[in-house]
């Protein structure tokens, strides 16, 4: 009887519910499902016990894990190879190959793709924006001057939350902006020195500057969700967050387009958060069997469907029917699909998909560091640079 | 004992009131300073999501409803399982009482041996399991869950006991230790003569004489091992895990509504047996305290 | 008959420390060994090594004849009383008693035989359901004499059992423990640094002092020819006057000079006293020097001295003078006429007189 | 054979805790020293590569913001828990009709996990929702409360949590000192004239040396654990304006995945705790054989 | 001259406990007064009520000529030294001395003068740096006196502030303090329960019980004619001998016949006794109690006794004896010839003899 255990820090809400799908499927399909979600610290705390159980000989079934984390589990010598599931599933036909290549170890598939969340969204509240006559930017002077007349009008223009993963997510939506898809890759993803030191990187903190302006008293500590909501009540004009900010308004019965707007930040390219279940070496038979069932059952298109609509992402293979999709959903597997063919298709450095946690860390430090100070820009920089060094 | 505000013998009772109701309002003032987050904390859990939402933190709520505290008790989810806290709670009830109980018997053996049968050398283990008290427990957790899988206790309870216990000695050595050093050397001599051994001497002779000092090392190691999160959350698998664990999942989900109610009187369960064993036993901790584990 | 307890050349050290030097005595069957020294001396130590209670550095201990130098405590049949009586706190004075033999395993019948025959010689009957905080001093002392008498043994070791009880207690008790001593014909050794308790419990004592014995023997043999300084000036209460003097041999004997403050120096004459050197520490209790009418006899002589302080203590008078640089304490009648700022003739009884060297504090007679 | 049994009990009793204590604590700091030499990532490697996580810390401009906030904390926790404390058990101690109510109120947040009461706490030193919203309701426009969303100030915040969470103890640590201080010495001030508060400022308090020892050492200890309360409370932000050495480590070892960095910074705490924790052993020992 | 101290129909409760019941007493400067009395008869509590320390239910204290009963502790003009000392233990002996003068705002050199001056007449200048801790009970003890004695107050209180040493200090200290009485010519209130420092120190002693006076009066009126059987027993050590008898008047006096175990009863003949109803219990000191060759006069009458215990004492040598169903001691001169379990002559010196009431305790001559 196939059995699986899965860590998780999917523990409430939406997420939660999507889970609860897998789990049933899995059950149909003859298999027991254990369940270990440990919450908190956007998964320090499951990443605590992943590495306790891993040391003590007993690492759970399936864990969720994404990005170059994987990989690095894999060099621990930890990870179970999945190939003969995805060779069958042929998962290589229908995953786009940037994407493929965080699921693979060495060659061999050792996770499975959950879903595809596009990290650089920004979001409006359409009756503010409608009311004050402001058009979603394109530019981020453009930005700059739609915030400048909210806050004029007593409306907080962006609503934000002062946690550190948060101040990346803006900051990384910011150097895409500025830098472009080329400078980000060679800032985040390949760590070139001379990008980070560069006078662009200095622009990019002058904006982080403006957006710190732009956000009202309460900032520290908020909750991502509860700025969603001051978006959504009109007390604030825009968001910059993953696209699971859109299960927020959608759980409240907001339309999009009509409620609220959807928008990439400004600037070329497309930034995704892969979400995945990495697959670790387990002993016993109805083990290893619950491992194949459940790599199958998560790359299968029912799955895929059910739990991008609950999550507010889009599928991770391409060859699922959208229909059921909302428009900004559809907006993103567009945009997908092209900056996959253009090569603007780059992994999220904040939400871990692009650099090992030592590095993603040590960004982020300078960041919320700058973005809680009074910092400038060029001590921002020099910063950034000496920790990224530091950090290697 | 000390009795010095009031001096009997000084009139001017005006002076005196006007003192003693300084005394009241300080102390008052300072009640009001404790108990404001459990105050929050229980209107909140007997607010509505609405009442709460629209309303100030610092309130009295409008509409009590225990609803909250239902759903947290038992039908809260923690990932896909909605049970609430309920089976987690047992887990910490099933994992405390036994950790308390091993870790308090062999603090007391230890100070036992420590105070009473000094041998050379004792000094520098007491030395040495006090200082055990101050290592931050992050830096154990890795070797530990090595240690654990190695002896099969990975993920089980009894694993989570034994870390416990093992963390938790240099405290209680140290408590009976204190109190059994004030206790005069002549108690063991005079059994020694009557013919008693090392255990008889322990059960007959200092365990009874001991209530004031367990209540305190109960006390101590109740709370710590009820409340510890860090071991629970590292050395437990689906199905071990501890109340605090459970309380994390249902207070820290990053995404989704969060029902502040529920999380509240989450909590508030959650804390019921520590609260519950202080406002108890509060008197035999001070007691107790005084009883010896005081002294420098 | 052979001694009940022997102790042989016996060494104790704590660590570096020696606290016991190359002690040796042997005590008979039905004696009464009393060990007095200052606090710190050794005495508990070496009660305590006897016990088994510390293991020795060195030397042997044999009780009853048998070696029992590596001998647990509970196999050398003795009992210890502590001073501070070291009642198990929890248990009744009835469990008190028979904690010992239920250890064991004495059957119950026996235990409540036992106990009810201690209890009735020690009148502690109504007692043994309390628990020993709800004893006065006294009571808990008979109970702690009661844990030791119920175990009938060899020997019995006291540690100052008296010294916690008030003075008028003390009296009493040390008066049972005599008795008790006498009606059982038991062996005890006991410890104190109370110089009376020594003198009149014991029918040997051994005086301590930095762990290095200073005299063994009878208590007459040790109040009246104390074997030095340290010894003289110890035992009794007031304590011996040791006044510097020196010493002039002339025709009859000697002459013995004696410095006062302002005065002519006071001279007496001692027709017994040995080969003496110049300076000598001269000694005498309170009661040989006393009120001039008196005291007569050959080897009295009197002279006139200036009270200092009168202190009427009931039976007694006590009043101090000045001699030799030193405070001089005599022992007059209740009835005395003697007045502070005024002269007194006294009379020095020199037939008990000590005479002591002043640096090594030996005595010369 | 039983009298060698009977002399060695003792230590066989103490055997298996000193045998766990020395693998499991000093073994642990042993392993962790190795592991602070190599450069372990994601799980531990034990190939030595010198000091150089030691480099990298001290060249963390993250570490060294935890250690200030550790002094920082530190010092302030310590001396406001102990003035509170001692405030409390003074108060306490005038023969209160109230007392057990009062005490167990002042003592109760000893029972609470941070984890529990961190909530309560962000909510209420929070501008938006909190005290400041309540002052300002009141009618107050201009008072301002916001320690916990300003990077300067939220170590500040943490420190008020944290004293409510001890100063319980303390007081009755304090307590039950000045309730076993000698009435004598009480009733003689009394006749030499002394007024009160000069009997506690110069007579009692002094005499309770030994316990503002063990209050500190408790103090100190919390102190340098401190964990939940930041995790909870701030989470270690705005910025990395509250971390402390605790969830430095914890956040390189286990989000960063940097364990080699983790492990450096253990044995710095460490040997912050062994500076604390020698003194106070000796002391102790060392006292109790003077009596 | 008025007194100093004027406590009248003081009472004092604790809750419903009755403590002290109408307690009157006066004493005149330079007074000694010594309160003596059962451990828990209400001693310190009524030193407490003098020096403001507790609030008192009824009566009045005047001290010096005021009404000082609503006054605190501080303006009573008292200083008072403890059982324990309570020195303040943080702080140098020095600053335990001078602190009650600093928190006065007495001006330093003021400090400094009186300080050398206490030092130097108590001889602690070399230890004036130390704190309390490293310094031995004697020292403590003077430190304390030191304390009360910088302030040069009305009146001294002592709470038995030589409980606490032991038997050889405790002698030494009492002579310390009868002399600075004498030096100073101060007033002082002096608490024990031991009655050989009551007798030595005092001037007027009061003997308390159950929170009631029983008697007033100097050191020898109390020893010599107590006023009940309990001051009777209470004070001196041994006790007094009390012996029931029957009195039976004849021609020249009364005739007290006193029964014996399995012997004719011991009659004694004495010819100053009042009336005396026909059971009366006989007191006699021990030392009224002579072997018969060193005791004569008109009252002394003889009779051989069983002796039971012999018990040298040093200086003199006690004797037990069985009469009346009575222990009693009889002192003898240390050279005694008595033996247990043989008959001697006693001399019963009729001169001292007290008779009490045996139902209600009362002295009958
Ligand atoms: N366990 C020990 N370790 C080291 N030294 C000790 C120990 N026990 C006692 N001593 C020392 O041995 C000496 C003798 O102590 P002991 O208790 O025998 O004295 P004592 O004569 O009984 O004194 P006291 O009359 O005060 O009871 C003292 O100097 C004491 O400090
Ligand atoms: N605060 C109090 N409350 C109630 N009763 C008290 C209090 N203080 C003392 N007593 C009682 O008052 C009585 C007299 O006590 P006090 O201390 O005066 O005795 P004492 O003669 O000094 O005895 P000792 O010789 O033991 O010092 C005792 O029975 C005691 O129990
Ligand atoms: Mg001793
Ligand atoms: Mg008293």
């Amino acid at each position: 009887e196939p059995q699986a255990e899965v860590l998780h820090w999917w523990t409430s809400g939406g997420e939660a519910k999507s889970v609860a799908v897998l789990q049933k499927e899995f059950a149909d399909n003859g298999g027991t499902w254990t369940d270990m979600p440990v919450a908190g610290g956007g998964g320090d705390a499951a990443m605590t016990a992943l590495r306790a159980r891993v040391l003590s000989g007993n690492a759970p079934t399936a864990v969720q894990l994404k990005g170059p984390a994987i990989q690095e589990w894999y060099e621990e010598g930890v990870l179970a190879d999945i190939s003969a599931v995805a060779e069958a599933e042929g998962w290589a036909d229908v995953l786009p190959a940037s994407i493929a290549g965080h699921m693979k170890c060495d060659g061999n598939w050792c996770a499975a793709p959950v879903n595809v969340h596009r990290v650089d969204w920004i979001w409006a509240n359409a009756e503010v924006l409608a009311a004050n006559g402001i058009e979603m930017p394109n530019s981020w002077d453009e930005f700059n001057a739609a915030a400048d007349k909210l806050a004029a009008a007593g409306i907080t223009p962006l609503a934000h939350g002062g946690q550190a993963w948060q101040d990346a997510t803006v900051f990384e939506a910011v150097a895409l902006g500025i830098l472009g898809a080329d400078g980000f890759q060679k800032a985040f993803v390949d760590l070139d020195m001379e990008t980070l030191k560069s006078d662009g990187m200095v622009a990019v903190f002058d904006q982080m500057r403006k957006m710190r302006g732009y956000v009202d008293d309460n900032f520290s500590g908020r909750d991502w969700n509860l700025a969603t909501a001051m978006v959504m009540n009109g007390e604030a004009g825009f968001q910059i967050m993953g696209d699971w900010a859109k299960g927020e308004f959608l759980a409240a019965g907001k339309v999009p387009g009509d409620d609220f707007l959807c928008a990439s930040v400004p600037g070329d390219g497309f930034l995704y958060n892969v979400d995945s279940f990495a697959m670790f070496d387990v002993k016993g038979d109805d083990k290893q069997a619950g491992q194949a069932l459940l790599a199958e059952l998560i790359v299968g298109k029912n799955f895929q469907e059910v739990f991008n609509l609950n999550k507010g992402s889009i599928p991770a293979r391409v060859d699922v029917a959208l229909d059921a999709f909302d428009s900004c959903a559809h907006l993103s597997a567009k945009d997908m699909t092209d900056s996959a063919d253009n090569g603007s298709l780059l992994p999220s450095y904040a939400h871990g998909m692009a650099l090992r946690g030592a590095q993603s860390g040590a960004i982020t430090d300078v960041v919320t560091a700058h973005f809680n100070s009074d910092m400038s820009s060029a001590e921002a920089v020099q910063m950034l640079a000496n920790a990224v060094q530091n950090s290697l | 004992m000390t009795d010095l505000v009031i001096n009997p013998t000084q009139s001017r009772p005006w002076g005196k009131i006007l003192l003693r109701a300084l005394l009241f309002a300080l102390l008052g003032l300072f009640a009001l300073f404790y108990l404001m987050p459990l105050f929050v904390m229980v209107t909140t859990s007997l607010k509505s999501l609405e009442e709460i939402r629209t309303g100030s933190l610092i309130a009295f709520p409008r509409e009590i409803t225990f609803e909250a505290w239902r759903t947290a008790w038992s039908g809260a989810c923690t990932g896909i399982q909605c049970e609430g806290l309920r089976p987690y709670f047992w887990n910490s009830v099933v994992l405390a009482i036994p950790a308390v109980l091993i870790s308090t018997v062999v603090g007391a053996l230890n100070g036992y041996v420590i105070a009473q049968w000094r041998f050379r050398g004792a000094n520098l283990i007491f030395s040495l399991l006090l200082f055990g008290c101050f290592i931050p427990f992050q830096v154990v957790l890795l070797p530990m869950a090595r240690m654990l899988g190695l002896m099969g206790l990975a993920g089980t309870i009894p694993g989570l006991i034994f870390v416990h216990v093992i963390y938790g000695i240099g405290f209680t050595t140290l408590f009976f230790r204190n109190y059994y050093v004030t206790i005069p050397q002549e108690l063991v001599k005079a059994a020694k003569v009557d013919g008693a051994g090392f255990f008889r001497i322990f059960w007959s002779i200092f365990l009874p004489l001991s209530l004031p000092i367990i209540v305190v090392t109960v006390i101590w190691q109740f709370t710590q091992i009820w409340n510890d999160f860090l071991f629970g959350v590292s050395f437990s698998q689906a199905g071990t895990q501890p109340v605090t664990v459970a309380l994390n999942n249902i207070v820290n989900s990053t995404t989704g509504v969060k029902e502040y109610n529920v999380d509240m009187a989450a909590a508030i369960i959650a804390a019921l047996p520590t609260l519950l064993v202080y406002v108890v036993a509060g008197k035999y901790f001070i007691r107790g305290l005084t009883a010896g584990s005081v002294k420098g | 008959m052979a001694p009940i307890l022997d102790i042989k050349n016996l060494y104790k050290n704590y660590g570096p420390v020696e606290i016991l030097k190359d002690i040796n005595v042997a005590i008979e069957p039905g004696d009464f060994l009393v060990l007095v020294g200052p606090s710190g001396c050794g005495k508990s130590t070496l009660l305590n090594c006897i016990a088994g209670l510390e293991p020795i550095t060195d030397g042997t201990i044999h009780i009853g004849g048998r070696d029992m130098t590596h001998v647990s405590p509970k196999d050398r049949d003795i009992a210890m009383v502590f001073q501070s009586y070291a009642l198990y706190p929890t248990m009744s004075v009835a469990k008190n008693i028979t904690f010992g033999m239920k250890v064991r395993g004495v059957d119950a019948a026996t235990q409540e035989r036992k106990l009810q025959e201690v209890a009735g010689q020690l009148q502690i009957e109504q007692l043994l359901h309390r628990r020993p905080g709800q004893l006065s001093g006294g009571q808990r002392q008979r109970v702690a004499m009661g844990r030791a008498l119920v175990r009938d043994p060899k020997l019995f070791l006291f540690d100052e059992p008296l010294s916690n009880l008030d003075a008028k207690l003390r009296v009493e008790m040390r008066t049972e423990i005599k008795k008790l001593h006498q009606n059982l014909g038991a062996t005890m050794v006991y410890v104190t640094h109370d110089q009376i308790e020594a003198m009149t419990l014991a029918t040997k004592i051994v005086v301590l002092k930095g762990g290095i014995v200073q005299q063994i023997g009878s208590p007459a043999e040790i109040y009246n020819r104390p074997a030095n300084l340290f010894v003289a000036d110890f035992m009794g209460s007031p304590a011996m006057n040791l006044i510097p003097a020196r010493a002039k041999p002339n025709g009859t004997g000697t002459q013995i000079e004696i410095s006062r403050d302002g005065e002519a120096p006071l001279v007496l004459t001692d027709t017994q006293a040995p080969d003496l050197p110049e300076d000598v520490i001269l000694g005498l209790r309170p009661e040989d020097i006393a009120e001039a009418g008196f005291r007569a006899g050959e080897s009295v002589q009197k002279a006139e001295c200036l009270i200092e302080m009168v202190e009427p203590a009931g039976a007694d008078t006590f009043v101090v003078s000045h001699l030799g640089g030193k405070q001089v304490t005599a022992r007059l009648h209740a009835e005395t006429s003697a007045q502070s700022g005024k002269t007194l003739p006294l009379a020095f009884d020199l037939s008990k007189v000590s005479y002591f060297a002043p640096e090594s504090g030996d005595r010369l007679n | 054979m039983t009298e060698w049994l009977e002399r060695h009990i003792p230590k066989m009793v103490l055997a298996p805790s000193f045998i766990a204590i020395l693998v499991f604590v000093y073994g642990f700091i042993a392993w962790t020293a190795w592991v602070s030499l190599t450069r372990s990532k994601l799980l531990p490697k034990y190939e030595i590569k010198g000091f150089i996580q030691y480099d990298r810390l001290f060249d963390s401009p993250r570490w060294d913001t935890a250690m200030g906030n550790l002094f920082i904390f530190g010092t302030l926790f310590i001396v406001t828990s102990m003035v509170l404390g001692l405030l409390l058990a003074i108060l306490l101690d005038q023969k209160v009709r109230t007392e057990g109510v009062l005490r167990t109120i002042y003592l109760y947040p000893m029972a609470l996990s941070m984890i529990v009461t961190g909530t309560a706490w962000k909510w209420i030193m929070n501008p938006g929702l909190g005290i400041e919203n309540m002052v300002r309701g009141w009618g107050f426009e201009n008072f301002s409360f916001d320690w916990v969303i300003n990077p300067d100030r939220a170590i500040y915040a943490v420190v008020i949590a944290g004293v409510w969470q001890a100063s319980g103890f303390v007081m009755a640590l304090f307590l039950a000192g000045l309730r076993s201080v000698d009435g004598e010495i009480i009733k003689a001030a009394q006749v030499d004239g002394i007024p009160s508060y000069r009997i506690y400022s110069a007579i009692i308090i002094p005499s309770m040396a030994p316990i503002f020892l063990s209050a500190f050492i408790v103090l100190a200890h919390l102190a340098i654990k401190s964990f939940d309360l930041v995790i909870a409370l701030t989470g270690g932000g705005p910025g990395y304006a509250t971390d402390l050495p605790a969830t430095y480590m914890y956040a390189m070892a286990f989000s960063r995945g940097d364990i080699g960095q983790a492990a450096s910074s253990a044995m710095v705490m460490m040997a912050v705790v062994f500076a604390i924790i020698v003194p106070y052993l000796y002391s102790e020992l060392r006292v109790k054989k003077h009596d």
